[in-house]
């Protein structure tokens, strides 16, 4: 943690206000992310957040890039759910192009979308643990789950993080039967691992201490900054993507979406564990359904071994996902050639972060920490 | 078995009697239990380092250090010499003085206290009638040394965990002494060995005071020593390290060793008034002794491995608004128990006790977690 | 007692000595509240001593003493939160 | 068992002088915080004199009272009336010779008559065993009065002192 | 219901993972780390890693024609070809050099989509270090060929479909020389 302090010395005790910045090597697990704080004592008067550490031209790449070529990119955006990453850019080319994807490859997007839902969602409420001081323990029981998805990625996509598994129309590789049987195993041990996990974490009373009523967002301030995702469902407000765009095939899925009431760190945890729920009731619904059949459109074939002569026509689209984090949209402006004219990714942990002076100021020094762990960002998006 | 030790002892005084005038097998005989402690001192807190790595990894299960040595047992020897080989930075404008003077004034008090802990029957290096009085004034000149520490690092953020420690540290003495009372009371006498042999029938901490004084105590000594639920002082998320961001290589170590020591001390004290010191059935006294004191530092570790952090508003709340009142409460139902006999002794200080615990958490409402509803959209 | 009387007073009039040059020299007003600690614990060496060796009763010294710990804690509490309330009007302690 | 008596003669005069040194120490040194030091040297000095004099229990509470709250008191104090690390500035003022004289004038009278008067040391008084339980006892019986004024006593000084030291003193104060 | 239940509640749950870790089998709570570097666990098959030349039976004779498909393809651009030319100046359909930037790599495997002579496929070998930054990592031709037995052993199921089409398409080339020739195929 690299200290630049200066001290404004007014020689009065008490209005030595303290200019801190938790800098960018590890402002507690989230990647290289600054944050400039004015401090009174303990609490926070003012905080500038400082991004583009991880600044990689990933936008201005894709223009130079076949369309295939910045597929393998878009998993890096958000580094921890690299799948919903594809799934919005192969929504979008699929919206420019035209291409119907058969039943099959949308049950297989699916259900791998919600396996991320679930590793996201373990994963953040672990981290938020070790923010608030909880030495690991939560977040290696998440991980233990995460382990088990990630495999099942593997096996299926071929690796375990950077999976670029969807393609254009459809997905690279077939869901074989025994990663079929890996999954129904997962999702039928994942509710008592949650037990599990809610037993040890919602009713502990120093979680409780240091959550609730830290950090509060009111609905109106949400909506007006158009923050998306759980921390928009904490504040109460009901605005899923899946539920509004009904894309792919979530309209055949019978799932409900969990709301908060005050708005706090605590909601914001607890919203998420509740929507791991009913992602295991998605999965459940859909490993149920999924028919055979083959897994890239027709319309693609002659693309699958010439993927640099894939032309969409002109025009320009966007199409957004209910990412984990919030609504993940790509924008393409497309001039005909194999190269997109214009590409550009809406951000939900970019736009979620704006807010977190206005949810930091007047609370403490450590709440300020737990505060931009329950926003859930991940610097690969944020910078881009 | 039991009287192992004393046998070994009285053998040595015996064996040097027979060639040295006789006042000098006394000053032998203190240097003998001496040389004891100061070899249990850092073996215990080498392998307490080991032991919390290894049941916090079996709490998150995985397997903990096993590469140095067969179960990982010369992973302690390892840290030592890595410690003794690290250089060791002084910061450039901080006072040198104070920068060495803060480790070893850490480490004295944390050795001193050995002294007194009834190790076993008859095992006591100095039963001092004033034995609890010299535990607390010994541990509370710690406050001093983290000050040194904080102050001559020159850092700001050292001074600010400093602050925060002493505060933390002043703050939770009090209850802890207040906790002490009642079986000071009910024992009659200050010194150790007195209170382990008034517990012979039966241990304080079945008696109900005696129960809530033992959690009162040992959540104090928790926080005496800055560990788990009260370590604020060495937050990593919040500040870089505390009190001792400044010290690397064996000044680290020292600090590093002081803690574990102070965290075997605390446990051993709390085993000694609470749950009976020696009083065992049928194994030997030290063993009983070291048993019940290695539980307790287990579930400290425990603590550890589970609890998140407290804020520092909340800690001193803690103490101030729910430790202390509940401790003074308990005096009073130590007293009432004492003087009363039969049924109405048990059910009334219980029926006290909880009537009490209600009370103050009624008072500590935003303490208190609130119960939250969530809604669910169908739509 | 090991060592006689007259040592023992010898050396509390010393330690009173110095607390009352502390006293006199010193411009910093925490360094003042110092010395007097030293004389107060001077002061405390000969009850003891007395005490010890020719009180009628043993205790009086002793609990005499007690009392002058107690209240020397409570006068060193005073005397700091009047050092800082100085402090906060005129920004420095110097005396002169 | 006059070696052992010996050796620890040796110690309490060799105790003695170390707490006169750090007493010295505390009354001149420039840097404030080395002489706060100095005092708890001081301080737990005398507290192995109680020892030396077989009050356990004055020693422990010496210790524990002035080693525990007014040093941490006073370093408070340093701490927030000094800039880190501020330079040293000159402690003593200007009358720092005649003090000393004064103070010399002070130990060579006393110290004359203390040497000569016979003290009526009693015997039975230096063996007699006081433990703690006996200091509760009196205090509890003779002395039970002092004992609950002091109470008050500090009740009214934990007060005052909070008062005069709060940190939003009443506006008039503030600059 | 009382005040620290909740945190007793937590505790016992680290206590029971505690117990499990002795007892329990990995799946079920127990411990589940396995000692790397002695014991390894089962790669899968469709991992991908660095990719690799095929050669079928020796180094010559790899499949690779150098139609530079790949390295147009590859997004990072980390695939350097130059042809082979022989004595007077005709170019072969075998590359001269085939350089791989490993430390550019990032393992994506549209290189094995895009191939359409089935030249490069992509291996399991993840143990690599080099001590300097430009030196070992980068790959010429003969570090990155590898034999067709090779493929079979890490990729089972892949290597035996790729055989079969290969061999049917062997098979329909004779069939095709055995009829009269017809007029130059158009690329293939």
């Amino acid at each position: 943690m690299e200290k630049t302090v200066t001290l404004q010395d007014s020689g009065a005790i008490d209005t030595q206000t303290l200019d801190i910045n938790i800098g960018p090597q590890h402002p507690s697990t989230h990647g290289v992310f600054r944050m400039n704080m004015k401090l009174d004592g303990e609490t926070v008067v003012s905080l500038k957040p400082v991004m583009g550490y991880l600044h990689r031209n990933h936008e201005q790449i894709a223009e130079n890039m076949f369309y295939l070529g910045s597929m393998p990119y878009t998993d890096r955006l958000d580094y921890f759910n690299s799948m919903t990453n594809n799934f919005v850019y192969a929504l979008t080319v699929e919206k420019l192009a035209q291409i119907e994807v058969p039943e099959r490859a949308d049950y297989i997007r699916v259900i791998m979308s919600e396996l991320t839902r679930l590793v996201n969602h373990v994963s953040v409420t672990g981290f938020l643990l070790n923010d608030l001081g909880a030495f690991f323990t939560p977040v290696l029981y998440a991980f233990r789950e995460r382990e088990r998805i990630l495999d099942i990625f593997e096996e299926v996509s071929g690796a375990r993080m950077m999976c670029n598994y969807f393609r254009f129309g459809g997905v690279k590789y077939d869901l074989s039967g025994e990663a079929l049987v890996a999954i129904k195993d997962v999702v039928s041990r994942f509710p008592k691992f949650l037990d599990e996990y809610e037993k040890l974490l919602t009713k502990n009373e120093i979680l409780c201490m240091r959550c609730q009523n830290v950090g509060i967002l009111s609905p109106e301030l949400a909506i007006s900054a158009s923050i998306t995702g759980p921390m928009l469902r904490a504040s109460g407000v009901n605005y899923d993507i899946r539920k509004v765009d009904n894309y792919s095939i979530y309209d055949r899925f019978k799932f409900r979406v969990p709301l908060g009431k005050v708005g706090d760190v605590y909601d914001r945890y607890y919203v998420r564990i509740l929507e791991m729920r009913e992602s295991l009731k998605i999965l459940e619904q859909a490993l149920k359904e999924i028919p055979a059949g083959e897994i890239m459109a027709k319309k693609m074939a002659p693309f699958v071994k010439a993927p640099r002569n894939f032309k969409p026509p002109l025009g320009e689209s966007y199409a957004r996902v209910e990412a984990p984090k919030g609504e993940l949209g790509i924008y393409i402006v497309s001039d005909g050639t194999p190269q997109p004219w214009r590409y550009h990714v809406r951000a939900p942990s970019f736009i979620n972060l704006t807010i977190l002076e206005d949810l930091c100021v007047g609370h403490k020094v450590a709440d300020a920490v737990v505060i931009l762990g329950s926003v859930d960002i991940v610097l690969g998006e944020v910078d881009r | 078995m039991d009287q192992l030790f004393v046998g070994i002892k009285t053998a040595l005084l015996s064996m040097l009697g027979t060639f040295m005038p006789d006042w000098l097998v006394t000053v032998h005989s203190v240097l003998i239990s001496a040389t004891g402690i100061a070899i249990f001192g850092p073996l215990t807190m080498m392998y307490l380092t080991l032991i919390e790595r290894k049941v916090v990894a079996r709490m998150q299960n995985r397997l903990g250090p096993n590469r140095v040595g067969k179960f990982g047992l010369l992973q302690p020897v390892a840290d030592g010499i890595k410690m003794l080989t690290k250089e060791d930075i002084v910061p450039y404008k901080a006072d040198k003085l104070l920068h060495l003077l803060a480790p070893i004034t850490i480490v004295v008090p944390a050795l001193m206290v050995f002294a007194v802990l009834p190790f076993g029957r008859g095992m006591i290096a100095a039963d001092l009638n004033v034995g609890i009085l010299y535990f607390l004034a010994v541990s509370s000149t710690t406050t001093i040394s983290i000050f040194i520490a904080g102050w001559g690092s020159h850092n700001k953020f050292a001074l600010l965990g400093a602050m925060r420690a002493v505060a933390q540290m002043v703050s939770y003495e009090v209850p802890m002494v207040l906790s002490l009372v009642p079986a000071l009371m009910i024992a009659g006498s200050l010194s150790t060995g007195a209170i382990v042999a008034a517990q012979a029938e039966r241990w304080f901490a079945f008696t109900p005071w005696g129960f809530v004084a033992f959690i009162i105590f040992y959540l104090c000594g928790v926080a005496e020593v800055n560990r788990s639920p009260f370590d604020l002082a060495e937050a990593e998320s919040e500040i870089v390290a505390g009190f001792h961001t400044e010290y690397s290589g064996m000044k680290f170590a020292l600090f590093y060793m002081a803690e574990f020591m102070n965290t075997f001390t605390i446990s051993a004290l709390a085993a000694t008034i609470f749950l009976g010191g020696w009083h065992g059935p049928f194994l030997p006294s030290w063993f009983w002794f070291l048993l019940k004191t290695y539980i307790l530092i287990f579930v400290m570790i425990w603590f550890r491995g589970t609890l998140p952090r407290l804020r520092i508003d909340q800690l001193m709340g803690l103490a101030w608004k729910f430790l202390l009142p509940m401790a003074l409460v308990n005096v009073v139902v130590a007293g009432f128990w004492y003087m009363s006999s039969g049924v109405i002794r048990t059910f009334g200080s219980i029926a006290c006790l909880v009537v009490a615990f209600m009370v103050l958490t009624a008072l500590n409402r935003p303490y208190v977690p609130e119960k939250r509803e969530y809604t669910f959209a169908e739509n | 007692m090991i060592i006689p009387l007259e040592h023992i007073l010898m050396f509390s009039t010393l330690l009173f000595a110095i607390g009352v040059y502390g006293t006199l020299v010193r411009r910093n007003l925490i360094g003042i509240l110092i010395s007097i600690e030293l004389i107060l614990n001077a002061v405390n060496v000969n009850l003891v001593a007395f005490s010890r060796t020719t009180a009628l009763s043993p205790d009086t010294g002793q609990i005499f003493t007690f009392f002058v710990i107690a209240l020397a804690a409570a006068a060193a509490a005073v005397g700091l939160a009047i050092v800082l309330a100085l402090y906060r009007t005129s920004r420095t302690i110097f005396t002169d | 068992m006059t070696e052992l008596t010996f050796i620890a003669q040796l110690g309490i005069y060799a105790m003695m002088f170390v707490v006169l040194a750090a007493a010295v120490a505390a009354v001149t040194l420039r840097n404030l915080f080395h002489c706060a030091l100095a005092l708890a040297g001081v301080l737990i000095g005398v507290a192995g004199m109680y020892l030396a004099m077989h009050a356990e229990f004055l020693a422990m509470v010496q210790i524990l009272i002035y080693v525990g709250a007014v040093m941490t008191l006073i370093i408070f104090a340093i701490m927030l009336t000094q800039r880190l690390g501020a330079g040293d500035v000159a402690q003593n003022n200007k009358q720092s010779l005649f003090g000393a004289v004064a103070a010399a004038g002070f130990v060579v009278t006393l110290g004359g008559i203390l040497w000569k008067t016979p003290w009526p040391v009693k015997e039975e008084a230096v063996t007699s065993s006081f433990s703690a339980s006996d200091l509760g006892e009196s205090l509890m019986t003779t002395y039970v009065l002092p004992f609950e004024i002091i109470a008050i006593v500090l009740f009214a000084v934990l007060i005052g002192a909070i008062v005069v030291a709060r940190k939003d003193a009443p506006k008039g104060a503030e600059q | 219901m009382f005040y620290g239940s909740g945190v007793l509640r937590g505790m016992l749950v680290t206590l029971k993972n505690m117990i499990q870790s002795y007892f329990c089998k990995p799946e079920d709570g127990g411990l589940f780390t396995s000692q790397y570097p002695e014991k390894r666990l089962p790669e899968k098959e469709r991992f991908r890693n660095f990719p690799f030349l095929i050669y079928d039976k020796e180094p010559e004779n790899l499949r690779c024609v150098a139609c530079d498909i790949c390295a147009k393809e590859c997004p990072p651009k980390c695939i350097y070809i130059i042809r082979d030319f022989d004595t007077d100046g005709k170019p072969l359909k075998k590359p001269k050099i085939f350089d791989i930037d490993l430390t550019v790599c990032m393992n994506c495997g549209i290189c094995e989509e895009a191939c359409p002579f089935d030249a490069i496929y992509m291996d399991h070998e993840f143990e690599i270090s080099g001590r300097e930054r430009q030196g070992s990592l980068l790959y010429h031709k003969d570090d990155l060929l590898k034999s067709n037995e090779h493929f079979h052993k890490i990729r089972p199921t892949d290597a035996a479909a790729i055989d079969t089409r290969r061999q049917e398409d062997e098979a329909k080339k004779q069939a095709v020389k055995k009829e009269p020739p017809k007029p130059p195929s158009t690329a293939s």
